[in-house]
């Protein structure tokens, strides 16, 4: 009998554990044929989204464990990579080179900018959220301040494509034309016509080796023990404010070089929007992967930048040809995109309940079988 | 009788496959919230040439409505299009940011397809990527609008902008023209700052700025004060103030009969007034000159926005079909008064800082139409002035 | 009396008083550069006013343990649809706004029971829900805005096509009929919307009231204590659902009050905007995510409005240049940033009472 | 200490990484031309059709100008070391003559001019910087015994973009300014203004620079009077 009952837990566990990819597998299966785009499109589009994406909702990672939930602050990174990309187009640098030499010229800037959000949000224990959020706007106001106001008057920027012809102030778009797909094309390879960034994949590879392994280091561990119970941890010695810190640290860091990743894939930069909305879509993106804001794993990004794309992409043509107008297609994938996102949370919290009672049933039998033995 | 019958069939399918359009044209506008105009050009054509789903030639499809942040759906809806082997044409109204990236992608697919559009971002990587780009002409604007308050009696001129619009080249520039040619008509140049739609306050907050400043303004500068700004969100409430208080408003950003008019004075539309422009201009001006704002307010007596994507979308048709020049200006203008009957036009061709004329990047303008009592209309003859070479000049 | 001034100063805390002085500072420099005090201080006012009521909708979900509320555009469609129904009506005066009030009622109970049911789901990740229910509303609502069926040539688009139009005037409806009822006009310049105020004070009222009532007390119970609660008998998932019908409700009442003050329907992206400066309003009151009082929402909404109309209307006078946004960016965000980052004290005496 | 030492190590390692990545990465445009060469009198005349090829890159083939072409191409490269080949072809593509020849780049320079002919006769200045130093000055000018006078203010625009606005030398102005421009033909724009801007006379000049010529001087008032010589090498 337990046996029967097992196997019909293993199918109930099966779907409880993949609700969210079930429900978009069957979103899929209906939208994609009604948007009438070739699966050649959609494979490349996934591939080129994966590398657009990957790097900035990895991320996102590292706050979580230590207990810091969705840093919206990773906007602060993308900002930091964006005024490294102009100095490096102002110097007239491309190719890779000036790929790396961005990197290089952003993260001390990233690493200052990340170092004051950990304080700002170490002052704002339990908020930390909607801080983050906050303090997006407001270096926001900075940024401007430095980009259309400073750049070009008080720091040398010479390059007519990107300063404004009154003499200061950074052009609202500059062309990255010489940087554009030049880490996605640096070892080229190509399928059915698809093109694959094989070097972006590397780099992801990497930090995903590195996420793996930091979770094992010192500080790593100390995170999961702040991410816990602060007060524990404080107790256990570990510097709680300063492991938060270097959390938020990190995650700005990889945010400045996801940016970069990401507008050398587009070719293009919106010099006061592209980071505006990065955070939203990457945890969005997150969520939908299965996460939570107390737990997400590198698995969670992988899949939630796949599914939500998916759903980005064909959302619109598939609304479109369900309610015969384009507009409303267009409403119909902001609608259809954020309902599943909510959807989506209320079926993971659903399944923490099961999992919850699974566990509690699992650990009764349990107990009545080690009285069994005892006795 | 077999016989009969597969003939049949071959009929009915001959006439299926005859029927479809030979070629696409895809059209990508904002939603009627963004710009509503545009979005009419574009049903305008699916109502002439037919929508792809019913063989016709037309797809149109729509970028988001918070573009400046969804680059990513934006470029996904352009490349989107070339999917469809089909495809020989791309008009883009208006061009947001992305759709240069998006562009260069399409390129790389199909380099036979037509890429034309009303581009936002900076002309430098449009006259790259675009075969054809129309603008409306902000350096002889820059020069007119401020000609246009002079001749109605303004004698100060308001600039009403935000950090992120004073990024835009052609933008910025035309702020410096019309403080030139303030300074040069004997106006008075305010420079005014006010916050921007898309950041934290949202439109609502920024048109509530515009509702409660321009009662001071009118009251620390005077009656005679022109007012103009760069954002449509703003348009709305400076409309509805200056028809109430006072002060003069010569034509919007992207002028339309519809821009600001009907939302801000509440003017009552019928179905048979549906999309006739000369109707519409006509409802305006009687709530204009009910409010008082005869002679005192403006605009251009069709929609930019329409006229453009509607305007576009033909010269692709008749480029494409060998009837047109891609670049040729005389043709352009020729398919943008299909849509514009006895509309004044004028321009000229994007002149870059290097001094390079540049035959893909189209800059024009209509003739100011000015609301008055009088039913002969009040055109203003702007078209035919000659705009001084200097302003030309001016980065 | 000294007690109560201390009281007051402990309950406010220094950030508010800082940001208090800063905001007086900015009503000192006005005269000096050309800004009207009295318009000015008018324009605050009636921005309170207009704000008064969205702010109060974040206590409900705050106190019954839903976090900040940026799900607000859910109870503003609410309110919108009761707005755009009393204008098809032709609906004029206090009578317009009254029956746009009762239209909205009920569709805010019902989006509300549909709301909290949700978030009952996801207790622990409700801010993040209440943002993507937010965002998917406004969507949903702009597709109906397209196919509803209202008809009035007041709110159809001029060109063509059906629907509504983003904005639509009520200027021939109800404009200003809360704003008007026994205004005191000084001068030209100030300008005192007497019944917008006293419409606020009387939701506020109704708030306190409802917060003293045996159920009131229940849904703050549910929200600092659930395990305590549950424990005393409290149906916990039920305060929940009732503290965000509230919520909802006082959402959609509020917009039609902002509306009838601002002079526009604003439809589509419109509510979109909306939560951020009601969120914001609270935060600077003083509220946390655990705990809100109409006194946060008082304090929050006329500090963080004032600095919304102060900032740049002075800063454009210093300096006349398109820079004075990207100062008021830097200013008025750092401020809500500082009242974030100070410790708040949540005085235990406070909630028992 | 330890710790010490090895992060400031790593810092410099980091920037030395910088600087490497900047001059390995730095962008110089290459204008290739197949265009008429003329240096000490001696004229060197385009071909009919060669193939250049840059680096490793893409051939780029070249025929003699013809309107107001410029026998040009413009190809991006990066790093210093450069060679190129030329291969003069038929009307049948077939090579007749080929050179291979190698050139540097220094670091700050944007943009370089390779002429062809002048390669293959080994000629001084083949390959020259295209961006020339404009220096202005509204300073006496003497010839032939006689001097013109310099104007109270001067507004200059070199080739309809970079502007110049000049003041009579004196009252702590010197008298000059300079821009850059591209290429070898350019125009210059003159206004003489008088204290409020008002412009009293304007003039529109062309003129070409030679190859090896990297920074010219211009007389004010030797243009406004016709007076030969208003263009000169400048010397610091």
């Amino acid at each position: 009998m337990s046996i029967l009952k097992s196997k019909d837990n293993k199918i109930a566990r099966f779907f409880i554990n993949n609700a969210v990819p079930i429900l978009f597998i069957l979103f899929a299966v209906f939208a994609i044929p009604m948007a009438d785009l070739s699966i050649e499109y959609l494979v490349a589009e996934m591939i080129t989204r994966l590398a657009r994406y990957s790097f900035l909702v990895l991320a996102l990672l590292i706050p979580v464990i230590a207990g810091m939930g969705m840093n919206f602050g990773i906007v602060l990174g993308a900002m930091a990579g964006q005024v490294g990309l102009i100095f490096v187009m102002d110097w007239g640098v491309m190719g890779v080179p000036a790929f790396f030499l961005a990197i290089i010229i952003s993260m001390p800037l990233a690493v200052f900018l990340g170092w004051m959000a950990g304080i700002a949000l170490n002052h704002a224990k339990g908020r930390e959220m909607v801080t983050s959020y906050i303090l997006g706007f407001f270096i926001n106001g900075v940024y401007q301040l430095l980009v259309l106001y400073s750049m070009g008057s008080i720091i040398p920027i010479n390059n007519s494509k990107i300063v404004l012809p009154r003499g200061y102030g950074i052009r609202n778009a500059i062309d990255l034309v010489n940087l554009r797909k030049s880490v996605d094309r640096l070892i080229p390879l190509e399928i059915n016509g698809i093109e694959i960034p094989v070097m972006t994949f590397i780099l992801v590879a990497i930090l995903c080796v590195f996420i793996v392994w930091f979770r094992k280091t010192k500080l790593g561990q100390d995170m999961r023990a702040v991410g816990q119970n602060m007060e524990v941890a404080r107790n256990a010695g570990i510097p709680v404010e300063r492991t938060r810190i270097l959390a938020i640290v990190i995650s700005t860091v990889l945010a400045c070089i996801g940016q970069i990743i990401f507008l050398q894939n587009i070719g293009t930069m919106n010099t006061y929007n592209s980071h505006e909305q990065i955070g939203m879509f990457s945890i969005a993106a997150l969520l939908v992967g299965g996460a939570s804001v107390a737990k997400a794993s590198i698995k969670n990004a992988f899949v939630g930048i796949i599914l939500f794309h998916i759903m980005f992409v064909v959302a619109p043509r598939a609304g479109k040809t369900l309610m015969g107008e384009a507009q409303i297609g267009e409403y119909f994938r902001v609608f259809v995109s954020y309902a599943i996102i909510a959807i989506a949370l209320a079926l993971h919290a659903w399944r923490k309940n099961k999992e919850a009672e699974f566990a509690r049933r699992s650990l009764r039998v349990d107990t009545e079988e080690a009285a069994g033995t005892s006795e | 009788m077999k016989k009969v019958f597969i003939l049949s069939l071959l009929v009915v399918f001959s006439v299926a496959v005859f029927a479809a359009a030979p070629f696409h044209i895809g059209v990508v506008t904002g939603t009627v919230s963004q710009s509503e105009d545009d979005l009419r050009g574009a049903e305008q054509l699916i109502k002439e040439y037919g929508s792809v789903e019913d063989g016709g030639y037309i797809q149109h499809v729509t970028y988001p409505d918070n573009f400046m942040q969804e680059v990513d759906t934006t470029i996904a809806q352009i490349v989107g299009l070339a999917d469809d082997p089909l495809m020989k044409a791309i008009v883009v109204n208006q061009a947001v940011p992305g759709t240069v990236a998006a562009f260069r992608r399409v390129r790389e697919m199909r380099p036979d397809i037509l890429l034309l559009g009303h581009p936002h971002e900076d002309p430098n990587m449009v006259i790259d990527t675009f075969d054809l780009a129309i603008y409306p002409d902000n350096v002889a604007r820059g020069y007119l609008i401020i000609l246009a308050a002079k001749r109605l009696g303004a004698d100060k001129f308001m600039h009403i902008s935000f950090p992120r619009h004073m990024g835009y080249e052609l933008l910025s520039r035309r702020r410096d023209i019309m403080r030139e040619a303030c300074n040069d008509l004997g106006l008075e140049f305010i420079d005014m700052g006010s916050p921007d739609p898309t950041s934290d306050i949202g439109i609502a907050g920024a048109q509530q700025f515009i509702l409660e400043k321009v009662p001071a303004w009118l009251e620390q500068y005077g009656p005679n004060t022109a007012f103009f700004c760069t954002n449509d969100a703003h348009t709305e409430p400076l409309l509805k103030r200056i028809a109430e208080l006072g002060g003069y408003f010569i034509e919007a950003d992207l002028p339309s009969p519809t821009m600001g008019y009907p939302g801000a004075l509440g003017v009552t539309f019928t179905e048979d007034e549906k999309g006739n422009w000369p109707a519409i201009v006509e409802k305006v001006q009687e709530a204009v000159i009910e409010k008082g704002g005869a002679n005192r307010m403006g605009t251009w007596a069709f929609s930019l926005g329409f006229t453009a994507t509607a305007g576009l979308g033909e010269h692709a048709k008749r480029v494409i079909e060998g009837e047109s020049e891609i670049t040729d200006f005389d043709d352009v203008m020729e398919a943008f008064m299909k849509y514009t009957p006895g509309a004044g036009w004028n321009g000229s061709l994007y002149v870059d800082a290097d001094g390079i004329e540049h035959d893909n990047f189209i800059l024009i303008y209509q003739d100011t139409y000015v609301f008055n009592p009088y039913t002969e209309g009040g055109f203003m003859g702007m078209t035919q002035v000659e705009v001084p070479e200097k302003y030309f000049y001016i980065d | 009396m000294m007690e109560k001034i201390k009281d007051f100063l402990e309950a406010a805390g220094w950030p508010r008083l800082i940001i208090g002085l800063f905001l007086l500072a900015l009503f000192i420099t006005a005269p000096f550069v050309e800004v009207n005090i009295f318009t000015s201080l008018s324009d605050v006012i009636v921005r309170f006013g207009m704000w008064g009521i969205l702010v109060l909708a974040m206590v409900p979900m705050v106190q019954g343990g839903c976090g900040l509320n940026f799900g607000l555009p859910l109870g503003i469609i609410a309110g919108l649809l009761g707005a755009v129904t009393s204008v098809e009506l032709q609906l004029t005066g206090l009578v317009g706004f009254f029956s746009a009030v009762l239209i909205a009622i009920p569709f805010g109970i019902g989006l509300g029971l549909l709301y909290g049911i949700l978030l009952n789901k996801v207790k622990g990740d409700e801010m993040t829900i209440a943002l993507y229910v937010g965002f998917s509303s406004v969507a949903f609502m702009s597709m109906m805005w397209l196919k509803l069926p209202y008809k009035s040539p007041d709110m159809i688009w001029a060109y063509g096509g059906t629907g509504l139009r983003t904005t639509i005037s009520v200027e021939k409806f109800w404009y200003r009929a809360l704003n008007d009822i026994w205004t005191i006009q000084i001068g030209d310049h100030f300008y005192f919307p007497t019944g917008m105020i006293i419409f606020f004070a009387f939701m506020c009222l109704l708030v306190w009231v409802f917060f003293h009532t045996k159920t009131g007390t229940a849904v703050t119970a549910a929200g600092s204590n659930p395990e305590y609660a549950r424990a005393s008998g409290v149906n916990v998932d039920k305060m929940r659902i009732i503290s965000v019908i509230l919520t909802t409700v006082l959402a959609a009442v509020g917009i039609i009050v902002y509306e009838q003050s601002f002079g526009f329907i604003q439809l589509y992206l419109g509510p979109f905007w909306m939560a951020f400066p009601a969120v914001a309003g609270i935060l600077l009151g003083g509220a946390s995510v655990h705990k809100a009082t109409i006194m946060n929402v008082i304090v929050g909404t006329f500090l963080f409005q004032g600095i919304l109309t102060m900032t740049p209307s002075v800063i454009n006078n210093i300096i006349q240049t398109d820079m004075s946004e990207t100062i008021r960016i830097i200013v008025s965000n750092g401020l809500i940033l500082y009242a974030l980052t100070r410790t708040i004290t949540i005085k235990s005496a406070k909630v028992k009472a | 200490m330890k710790g010490w030492i090895i992060r400031s190590t790593l810092i410099l390692a980091i920037i030395v990484l910088a600087v490497f990545l900047y001059i390995i990465g730095k962008e110089h445009v290459i204008f290739v031309e197949n265009n008429t060469f003329t240096i000490d009198g001696k004229v060197y005349e385009p071909y009919d059709l060669v193939r250049v090829t840059l680096d490793s890159g893409e051939p780029v083939e070249l025929k003699k100008p013809r309107g107001r072409s410029l026998g040009r191409a413009k190809v991006s490269t990066t790093g210093l070391n450069h060679k190129v080949l030329v291969e003069i072809l038929d009307d049948d593509d077939n090579v007749i003559e080929s050179k291979e020849a190698k050139f540097n780049v220094k670091n700050n320079v944007e943009e370089l001019l390779l002429n062809i002919p002048a390669l293959m006769h080994d000629a001084e200045g083949w390959v020259a910087n295209n961006q020339k130093t404009i220096y202005v000055e509204n300073k006496p000018f003497t010839a032939d015994g006689k001097t013109y006078e310099p104007y109270e203010f001067v507004r200059v625009i070199l080739d309809r973009s970079k502007s110049l606005e000049i003041r009579k030398p004196g009252d702590g102005h010197t008298g000059m300014d300079k821009g850059v421009v591209t290429d070898l033909r350019h125009t210059l724009y003159i206004e003489i203004m008088d204290n409020e801007e008002k412009v009293l006379e304007s003039k529109e000049v062309s003129y070409t620079v030679g190859h090896a010529q990297e920074k010219l001087l211009i007389n004010i008032p030797a243009v406004m009077n016709d007076v030969d010589g208003w263009l000169t090498e400048y010397e610091e």
